[in-house]
C-alpha cells in the first residue's frame, strides 16, 4: 500500500497528493438537499453534478438528485445564462421541486456568469423559487461551499416581518441525518422552539418503503427558511461552517447569534445544551443529564485503553475540531491534527485544545492532505486514526486501525444514520473508538496475552 | 403497445424536449435509427458525465505507471480517485517494472490567484515536485473546466517536462465542458496515446499469436480473467488498454498482430488508427458472457488459423465451460424468465444482454450513456452520421501508414474466408441486431424517464450506476451497477459469468425484500380488546 | 489458541469442555437487580455470590450488590435456616432495602432447605419484603434462574384485586438494560400502558454522578410487580426465558398471556408491534414505521456482504434464536446454532426458522458446549461467530471475526447501554455484523483488491 | 481521632454484628492484635470467595499442564474460567514439553441425577474423557459444594485414573462451604502439592543458586518479570507456584536450594513443610516496590553468600534502577501527596503499600480479605492462634524430614549471620509493623464499612477488586483492581513499578473525572431572555 510514499517530508509548493478535501459545489449540492422540495442545481458542465451526486450516494447510499446547465463550449464562450434559463424551465415542468438552489462551478465562475442577473431575468412559477450562491471550485473547499448556499438561502429568503416567532434559528453545519435528528431531540428535550438550516434528515436516511420519491418530506421548508428573519436569535454549531451563515442572517434580518463548537465530546455538547438552556429558560430533563452521566460513566470506564493512545484526525475542521476534543477528553493524544480546507481558525482552535489539555508537540495543519499526514505518521507512528474512507489506505499501509467518522466515508453502511454529536454521539464515538483499540489488542497481542476479561 | 409506452413517457414534455427526446427512444423491430451523441438538454437530470471523465477517468486513469496531474481545482482529481474499482497492481515483465500509483491523486489544486493570474507556473512547480519525489516514467496532464479558458498552455508544460525535466510527458485537453458527454474524452485520450505512447516502444513480442485488448478496463479484475483465458490458450497479450495497463506495455503495442476490441466507443478511435498506421486488423469481442467469450476465443484460433492453438482453444472452452456448469445451471434456474433493464456506458449494455441471455434474462430496456449510433446501428452507419457543432470541436486525427512497422497479417483471400467464417474484421455490429422486437432502446436515459420505463416495464432488475441505483432500489427493485459492479467481479469470462449469476440470485432472493411493507399496512387494523385507547 | 482442540469431533457422555452457559443462581441475581430497592441474596457458600457479582460486573462495568448466607461446615450439615434469617436481620439493618430476594444454591438445594418455611418464620420489618425461587445450579441454566426468579417475584408479590389496571404485563426475558430501554420506548410509540418485571434499566447503566447508590431509581416497583395480576394480559418475550413467569402469573391471578420470540430483527419485532397494537388500538406511529424502514433499507443496502456468509452463533437460547432469525434475514447462513442452556423448543424453533429460509445443513443443539463448536468450526468454517466473549479465543484460532452480542460480554465497554431488540437493535446488529465482515475484507484481502468505495 | 471513626463507622450495627466486627478492625499504634480468618456474618456483603475459589482459582488454576476438571454444577469451573489473569503459555525446558491448558474450562456439569444418584460415573466417563482427548501428564480432580454432602469419593476416582487410565491423578475436596474465605482452599491444595507433586521428580537443578519462587501467580506476567530479573542476576528458578508454572517443574522444586515465598498467605504451607521436609530454607520476599525488588535479590544474594553473585545483583539493580530513574521520578512528580486505601486477598494489601510509597502515595487504610492473624502481625503470633471450628476442620498436614532428600544449606552460624544481615529466614513480619501510626487496618473489609471509610478517609486511589471497583469509581474515586490489574501489568519488578505508576497517572488525571458535574448543576441556572417557556 503506497509503496512510492518517502518518509522524508518534503516541502511542496504546488502538487496536491492525495488531498484531504474536495470542491464547494458537492458541499452546496449537500446543504440544498437538506431543504424540503428543493432541488439542487449546478451551474456549470454535466461532468460536475455527475461527480457530485456519485460521491454524495457513496457516502450516504441513498439517492442524490441534482441537476446541471449542462455547459458546451460554445456556453463556456458565451456564458450559461441560457443554460440556466432552459434548465429552470425544463425542471419546473418535469421534477416539479418547490424550489431550485443553483451554485456555481470554477466553469461558470471563470467565465463570469452573473447569477442574480439571470435569476431575476427568469420566468419563475407562481409559488416556487429559484436561489443561488457562489461556489468556485478554486476557493475553500466543499464545506466552504455548504456554508455558501446555506447562507445564500438566507439571503434569498429569509425576511423579518418585525413579529418574533419566539424561535431559536439553528444551523447546524455540515452533520449527517443522525446529528440533525440528535439535534432536533436535545432541542426537543429542552423545551427550544426552533428552526434549522439545513437538515437533511428525512430526506438521506429515509427509509425503505418500496416507493421512490424524489422530494422526500425531510427538509427545512421555505417558511422556515423566510421565518429565521423573526428569529429571536441565531446558534452557529460549528464556527468555520456555521459563523457565516448566521452573519448573513445577522446582516439581513438583524438577528444575534452565538457560534459555538460542533456539539461533540462533553464539553462541547455542554455548552450546547447550556445554550439552549440560556434560551428556553428551562431546567435540563433528567434523559438529558442521565444520557450525559452514562456518556461520563463510560469514558472513566474505557480510560485504560484511551489514555495515552496517539491518535490521527483528518477531516473536515468543524468535525475533526469535534473529534479532537472529544479524544483529548478520553485522556488521547491527538498527535496529527489535519484538515484540507484552508481557514486560520481551524489552527488557533486546535492549539487552544491542546494547551488546555497540555499537549505538546502535536501537528496541526489546514490545508493539508493525506500524503503529508502519511509522511508524517511513518516519522512518529500514533496508535489509530480517526477520519473518512480515504485514510484507509495509509491504516492498512501502516497496520493500524481507522475509525471512520466525518466526511466522507464511502466504504461502510449505515454510519450516516447514527449520530456523532450531543452525548449519544458521544457514546458511538467512544465505542467505536474504544472497539478498535481492543480489537486490536485481541489481534494483534501475543497468544499468552489474549484476555478474557478487559 | 411498445410505441404508446414510449409516447406515454414522452408526453411530460414540452414539445422542445418532447422533439429533442423522441428520436433518442426506438422500439426495436418499428424502427431502425435512433440519435446519440447530442447535447442533453440543460436541467434534465442526465446521469452523463464529462470529456474530463472519459479521458482521466476511463481511458487515462487506469494506466498504473502513468502519474496524472490533473490541472483545476481539486475536484475533479478528488472524484475520480480510487473509485471506478479498474484494477492494477505494479509488477516486473521481462526485467521491467511498471509501478502502480493507482493510490495516489494528483492534483494542482488551483486557487482563485492561479485562475487570475495563470497556472502554468503552478503546473509546472508540480511536475517538478511529482518527478522529484516519484521519478515516473512518464507524467500526464489533464486540464479540466476553468483550465481551457484561462488558456493555461498545457502542451507547452508537457515539453518543458521532456526537454527540461527529462521525464516523458503527455497533455490532455479534456476539459469538461468539451463534447457532450464522456465520449468526446475518450476520442481526446484515444488520439495521445496515438501520437505519443504506441509506436514508441521496441519490444517485439515472444510469439506470433500476440494480441493487444483494447476498451477493456478491468473493473472488478475482468481484464485479469480475459488475460488468464488468453494465456491459458497460448495466446500472448503484448498491451491492455488500458486495465491493469501500463505505459511499459502500451508503447510496444504496436508489434501485436491482432486487437481485440471489447468496449468499442471508448477504444474505437486506437483500433480504427492502429488499423491504418500499422496495418493491425481488430475483432469486436465480447469477454462477457459464456458463448460469447467462447466465440471470442474462437475468432482469435479463427484469425491466427492454427490447428494446434484453435485445438487448444477448445480445449480451453470444454475445461471452463464444464468447471461451471454446475453452477451456471443452478443460477439458471433461479433467473429463467426475469427481466432487465440496462443503462450503462457505451459498450455494457450490449454485452450485458449476452450475458444475461446465458442465464435466462430477457433485456426489456437497454441505453447507452455516451455511445453514438455505430454503438447502436452498427459501424456501416458510421459514414451517414453528421457532425454537429459539438463533435467538430473534438479533434479528428488522421494518421497514415507507419513505414517502418506497417504490415499486413492476412492476405485478402484469407480475410474473406474468415468473414465466411462469421469472423467479422474491423467491424461493430452494434446492439440493435442481438434485441429482441419491442424492446426499447433508449439514448442517454435520463432520470424522469427512468422513472417512467421502470414504473411501467417493471423489470425484475435495473442495471445502472451508483446515481440511479438507489432510485430502482428504493421503488423495490434491485438495482446492480455495471459501471463498478457494486465492488464485486469479475464478470468477465466463464468464471466470471458464475460471479454474475450468484450476485443476481443474492440481490433478486435476499430476505429483507419480504419486509418492505410493514404487516400493519397490510392486515386490516385490528380490534384491541380493552385498555391503552384512553 | 486452543492448540489441543482436535479436529474429530467426539462423543463426550460427562465431560463438559468450555462451557455455553453458566449456573442458574447468576441469572436469578440479575433478574433480582432489576427491581426496584431489591437485594439479591443467595442462600449458600459466600463463593457462589462472590462469582455472581463478579461475573455480571464484568459484563456491565456497574457494581452489582448480593449478600450471602455465608454457609459454613456447620450450616452445611444443619441446614441454612438460621443464616438466613441473620442474615435478612443483617440486611434490613445495614442495607435497608425494600425487599429481599433470596436464591438458592446447589448447596442448599442439596441440603433440602425448605426456604418458604423458613421465610414464614422471619421476622420481616413493616413494609419490607422478603422473597424466593429456587435455583438448584444443577439444572438448566442461569437463564433458568433468570426465569425462575422472575416467577418468584410473581409467585410471592402479584395479585389480582379484581380491578383492572387496564395495563401490558410484560416480561421482557434476558436483555440488557439497553434492550429494556428500547421496549419502554416503543411500548410508550405504541401507547400501551405496561408494567414490565424485570428492569435493569436506570440500575445497571446508570449514570456517573459521583455518588453512589446502592439501589439505584431503576427497576420494577413492588406496587407495579403486585399490579400484574391486574393487568389485562401479559406478553412473554423470549419464550424459554419468559413464558413460564407468564404462566406463573396466569396461575396465580388468571391473567392471559402472549408469548413470542424476542423482537429481534424484522419478523420478531414486527410481532411485538403487532401484538402491542392489539393491545392499544394505535395506529403504528410514524417514528417507528420510519425506524422500521429504515432497517429494512440497511438491509437491502448491505445484503453484498451478509448474503450467504457463514456464521456460527451461540449463547442463550432466546437471544440466539434472535440473532438467527436475524441472520436469516439478512440472507445469512448459520451453520452453527449453539446454547447451552438444555430445552427442547431451542432445536424446534431453529429448526423452523432454517426450513422457512431454506437453510439446510446447520447444526442446531442446546446444552452444547464452546468446544464442541470450536470442533464443527474445523471441519467446516463459518466467516463469522455471533455471540459473548467465550468465543475469543475460537475466533482468533480460527482467524474470523467475533461480533459480540448476548451474555456475558466481558471483554467490551458500552455494549450494555445499547439495544439489540427492536428496529433499532436490529440496526445496531446489521451495523456490528456488517462492519466486522468489512473490517475483515479490508485486512485480508490482497493489497490489489483493496476497495476505495464499498 | 481514628478511633472515634471506628466507632462512627461501627456504629450503625446491631449489638451482635457490632461485637463481632469491633476487633477486625484495628489503628496502627493504639492496638496490636486483630480478629482475623473468622467466619463472614450471613448477610453481611463480604468481598471474600470460597475454598474452591482458593484452591482450584488460585493455587491450582495457574498450573498449566495439569488438566483440571471440576467436578460439580457448570458454575464453579465456569466462573474460574479465564478470568484471573495468571498468565502462562506451553513451553519446553530440558526437552519436556509443558503444555498450556489455560484456555481451557474442564466440568462434570453436574446434574440432578448426579446429584441424586451419586456423581462418581460421571467423574470416572470424564477422566476417561479428558485423558482420551488431551492426553495430559496429570489430571486434577477440584470438588465443589454438593460433592462433599452426597459423598462422591473423588480420591478413590483419582486412584483409578492412576491405575486404571495410567495417568496421574489428584483429588481436591475443596467444596466451597469449607472454612471461612479461600484460605481454606490455598490450604487444601498445598496440602495436596506436598502429598503427591513435590518430591516426585528427580531433575537436578543445573546450578547451585537454585530457587522456586513461591506464591507468585504470575498475574498479568508478574512472575515473568520476576523470573527474568532473577535469572539476570544468575538465580536458577527451578519453579514457581503456581503462576505461569507446571506439574513438570513443581515436582522437581524439592531440589532446589532455596525458597522465595511472595504471597506468604496461599502458599506459607508448602514453605513450610518444605522446610521441614527437605530442609530448604525460605525466605519472604517482596518483588512490588522497587526498593523491596532490590532487597529481595540482595536477601538471595545474601543467602547464597557467592561474592560474584552479589556483584551480579549489584549491576542488576543498578541497571533496571537507571533504566526506569526518569519515568518513575516523573510518576513520583504526579502522585506524591496521594493517599490510598488497599483492600485485597492475602498479600498484596501490604505489598502494595511498599510501591505506593515508593511514589510518595500514603496508605491510610488496609485491609486484607482472607488472611489470618500473622499476615498482620508476623508469624510470631502463630503459636497463640486458637483454632476454631471452622480452622479444626482444614487438615493440617505433619511431614517429616525425607531421608533421601532432606539437607540443610546454611549452618547455623550462617543463618545467624544472616539474621544480622537483616535476612530473616522462614519469617514474615505481616502488615502491621510497615504502616503509619493512625491509619486503620480492617479485616475482611464488608460492603458497608467500605462505603462509610471511604466517604471520611477520602483517598485518592481504592485499591480492590472487580466487585467494589466501581462502588468507589462512581463515588469518583480511582478504584484500580489489585487482584487482576485492571487488565494491566506487570506490576513486580522494578518495569513492573513503572507500569504501576503509568497506570495510577493515567487514573487520576483521566479528564473524564472533571465532566462528572454537569455545568448547569454548578452554574446558577440563567435567565433565558425570551421564548421557550410556553
Amino acid at each position: 500500500m503506497l509503496n512510492y510514499t518517502p518518509k522524508e517530508v518534503v516541502e511542496r509548493e504546488a502538487l496536491k497528493i492525495n488531498p484531504c478535501k474536495t470542491c464547494q459545489p458537492a458541499g452546496a449540492l449537500y446543504a440544498a438537499l437538506g431543504v424540503n422540495r428543493c432541488l439542487p442545481h449546478s451551474h456549470g458542465s454535466q461532468g460536475c453534478v455527475a461527480f457530485h451526486r456519485m460521491f454524495l450516494t457513496r457516502h450516504f447510499k441513498e439517492p442524490v438528485m441534482g441537476s446541471s446547465s449542462s455547459f458546451t463550449e460554445g456556453s463556456s464562450v458565451f456564458g450559461g445564462g441560457s443554460n440556466l434559463k432552459t434548465a429552470a424551465k425544463n425542471i419546473f415542468d418535469l421534477y416539479d421541486p418547490r424550489i431550485i438552489a443553483v451554485h456555481t462551478t470554477c466553469l461558470s465562475e471563470t467565465i463570469g456568469d452573473d447569477l442574480g442577473s439571470i435569476i431575476t431575468e427568469m420566468d419563475i412559477p407562481e409559488g416556487k423559487y429559484v436561489v443561488h450562491c457562489n461556489t468556485p471550485s478554486y476557493k475553500g473547499s466543499h464545506v466552504t461551499g455548504f456554508t455558501n448556499m446555506v447562507s445564500g438561502f438566507v439571503n434569498y429568503l429569509s425576511r423579518k416581518t418585525g413579529t418574533s416567532n419566539g424561535k431559536l434559528c439553528v444551523f447546524p453545519g455540515w452533520g449527517n441525518p443522525g446529528d440533525y435528528r440528535e439535534y432536533k431531540k436535545l432541542m426537543k428535550a429542552m423545551k427550544v422552539p426552533f428552526s434549522m438550516l439545513p437538515d437533511t434528515s428525512g430526506v438521506l436516511d429515509g427509509a425503505m418503503t418500496g416507493k421512490y420519491e424524489m422530494y422526500p418530506d425531510g427538509g427545512t421548508t421555505i417558511e422556515e427558511i423566510e421565518g429565521l428573519g423573526d428569529c429571536i436569535s441565531s446558534l452557529a454549531l460549528g464556527i468555520q461552517t456555521s459563523e457565516p451563515s448566521a452573519v448573513a442572517l445577522k446582516k439581513k434580518c438583524g438577528v444575534d447569534y452565538n457560534a459555538i463548537p460542533l456539539p461533540m465530546g462533553i464539553e462541547n455538547t455542554d455548552k450546547f445544551i447550556m445554550t439552549l438552556q440560556q434560551f428556553s429558560k428551562e431546567d435540563v430533563p433528567f434523559e438529558v443529564e442521565e444520557e450525559r452521566g452514562q456518556l461520563v460513566d463510560m469514558m472513566v470506564d474505557i480510560h485504560p485503553y484511551t489514555y495515552g493512545k496517539k491518535v490521527a484526525i483528518y477531516g473536515d475542521p468543524d468535525t475533526v475540531l469535534g473529534i479532537t476534543q472529544f479524544c483529548l477528553e478520553l485522556g488521547m493524544i491527538p498527535k496529527y491534527v489535519i484538515t484540507g480546507t484552508p481557514g486560520v481558525q481551524f489552527k488557533a482552535a486546535a492549539e487552544a485544545m491542546m494547551e488546555k489539555f497540555g499537549i505538546e508537540d502535536s501537528v496541526i495543519k489546514a490545508e493539508a492532505d493525506l500524503f503529508y499526514l502519511h509522511q508524517l505518521m511513518k516519522n512518529e507512528p500514533v496508535d489509530i486514526m480517526i477520519g473518512g474512507t480515504h485514510g484507509k489506505h495509509i491504516a492498512r499501509a501502516e497496520g493500524i486501525p481507522l475509525v471512520r467518522m466525518g466526511f466522507p466515508v464511502i466504504d461502510r453502511y449505515i454510519h450516516s444514520y447514527m449520530p456523532l454529536v450531543g452525548y449519544k454521539g458521544g457514546m458511538r464515538m467512544a465505542e467505536l473508538i474504544v472497539n478498535a483499540i481492543m480489537d486490536y489488542q485481541d489481534s494483534h497481542c501475543e497468544e499468552k496475552d489474549v484476555e478474557m476479561v478487559m | 403497445m411498445s410505441e404508446g409506452l414510449k409516447e406515454k413517457v414522452l408526453d411530460k414534455y414540452s414539445a422542445r424536449v418532447y422533439k429533442n427526446r423522441k428520436p433518442h427512444l426506438v422500439t426495436v423491430g418499428e424502427e431502425t435509427e435512433i440519435t446519440a451523441n447530442t447535447r442533453t438538454i440543460p436541467g434534465i437530470i442526465t446521469q452523463r458525465g464529462c470529456c474530463y471523465a472519459g479521458c482521466k477517468g476511463v481511458v487515462l486513469g487506469p494506466i498504473k505507471d502513468a502519474a496524472i496531474i490533473v490541472h483545476g481545482p481539486i475536484g475533479c482529481s478528488y472524484y475520480a480517485w480510487g473509485t471506478r474499482r479498474h484494477k492494477a497492481e505494479s509488477d516486473i515483465r521481462d526485467n521491467e517494472e511498471a509501478d502502480c500509483y493507482l493510490e495516489y491523486c494528483f492534483s494542482t489544486d488551483m486557487q482563485e490567484a492561479d485562475i487570475v493570474f495563470g497556472g502554468e507556473k503552478k503546473l509546472k512547480q508540480a511536475a517538478q515536485e511529482i518527478v522529484d519525489i516519484f521519478k515516473p516514467k512518464i507524467v500526464m496532464i489533464c486540464s479540466t473546466c476553468p483550465v481551457g479558458l484561462i488558456g493555461d498552455d498545457i502542451n507547452a508544460v508537457a515539453k518543458w517536462i521532456e526537454s527540461d525535466l527529462g521525464t516523458k510527458a503527455i497533455s490532455f485537453s479534456c476539459e469538461g465542458y468539451k463534447g457532450v458527454s464522456q465520449s468526446a474524452g475518450h476520442h481526446i485520450a484515444n488520439n495521445q496515446l496515438i501520437r505519443y505512447v504506441i509506436g514508441t516502444g521496441d519490444k517485439e513480442p515472444k510469439t506470433k499469436y500476440s494480441v493487444n485488448v483494447l476498451g477493456e478496463y478491468n473493473i472488478g479484475g475482468d481484464g485479469w480473467e480475459v488475460e488468464k483465458l488468453l494465456k491459458r490458450c497460448g495466446v500472448e497479450v503484448v498491451s491492455v488498454f488500458t486495465g491493469g495497463g501500463s505505459y511499459r506495455d502500451l508503447k510496444n503495442s504496436h508489434l501485436a498482430n491482432l486487437n481485440l476490441v471489447q468496449c468499442h466507443r471508448s477504444i474505437n478511435y486506437v483500433a480504427d488508427m492502429m488499423k491504418d498506421k500499422y496495418g493491425i486488423d481488430w475483432i469486436k469481442v465480447n469477454f462477457v458472457g459464456i458463448e460469447s467469450t467462447a466465440k471470442a476465443l474462437r475468432d482469435v484460433g479463427e484469425y491466427f488459423g492454427d490447428e494446434q492453438l484453435k485445438k487448444r482453444i477448445e480445449e480451453v472452452i470444454a475445461d471452463e465451460m464444464s468447471a461451471i456448469a454446475d453452477d451456471v445451471s443452478y443460477y439458471n434456474s433461479k433467473l429463467k424468465g426475469k427481466t432487465a433493464a440496462l443503462y450503462v456506458g457505451g459498450s455494457r449494455a450490449h454485452h450485458y444482454q449476452v450475458l444475461l441471455k446465458d442465464f435466462g434474462i430477457e433485456t426489456v430496456l437497454a441505453g447507452y450513456e455516451f455511445a453514438h449510433r455505430d454503438d447502436y446501428e452498427g459501424r456501416e452507419v458510421i459514414p451517414s452520421i453528421k457532425t454537429d457543432a459539438d463533435s467538430k470541436n473534438i479533434e479528428s486525427l488522421e494518421v497514415e501508414a507507419d513505414p517502418k512497422h506497417y504490415r499486413v497479417f492476412l492476405t485478402d483471400e484469407q480475410k474473406a474466408e474468415l468473414d465466411n467464417k462469421g469472423v467479422k474484421l474491423n467491424y461493430y455490429e452494434g446492439m440493435f441486431k442481438g434485441m429482441n422486437d419491442g424492446s426499447i432502446i433508449c439514448d442517454d436515459l435520463n432520470h424522469f424517464e427512468t422513472e417512467e420505463f421502470l414504473r411501467v416495464l417493471k423489470p425484475d432488475i435495473f442495471f445502472s450506476g451508483i446515481k440511479d441505483k438507489f432510485v430502482a432500489q428504493k421503488s423495490g427493485m434491485l438495482s446492480r451497477q455495471l459501471h463498478s459492479y457494486d465492488y464485486s467481479g469479475p464478470y468477465a469470462g466463464f468464471k466470471g459469468a458464475v460471479n454474475f449469476g450468484h450476485d443476481l440470485v443474492m440481490g433478486l432472493y435476499t430476505p429483507a425484500w419480504s419486509y418492505i411493507r410493514a404487516p400493519w399496512k397490510s392486515i386490516p387494523s385490528i380490534e384491541g380488546t380493552l385498555g391503552g385507547a384512553e
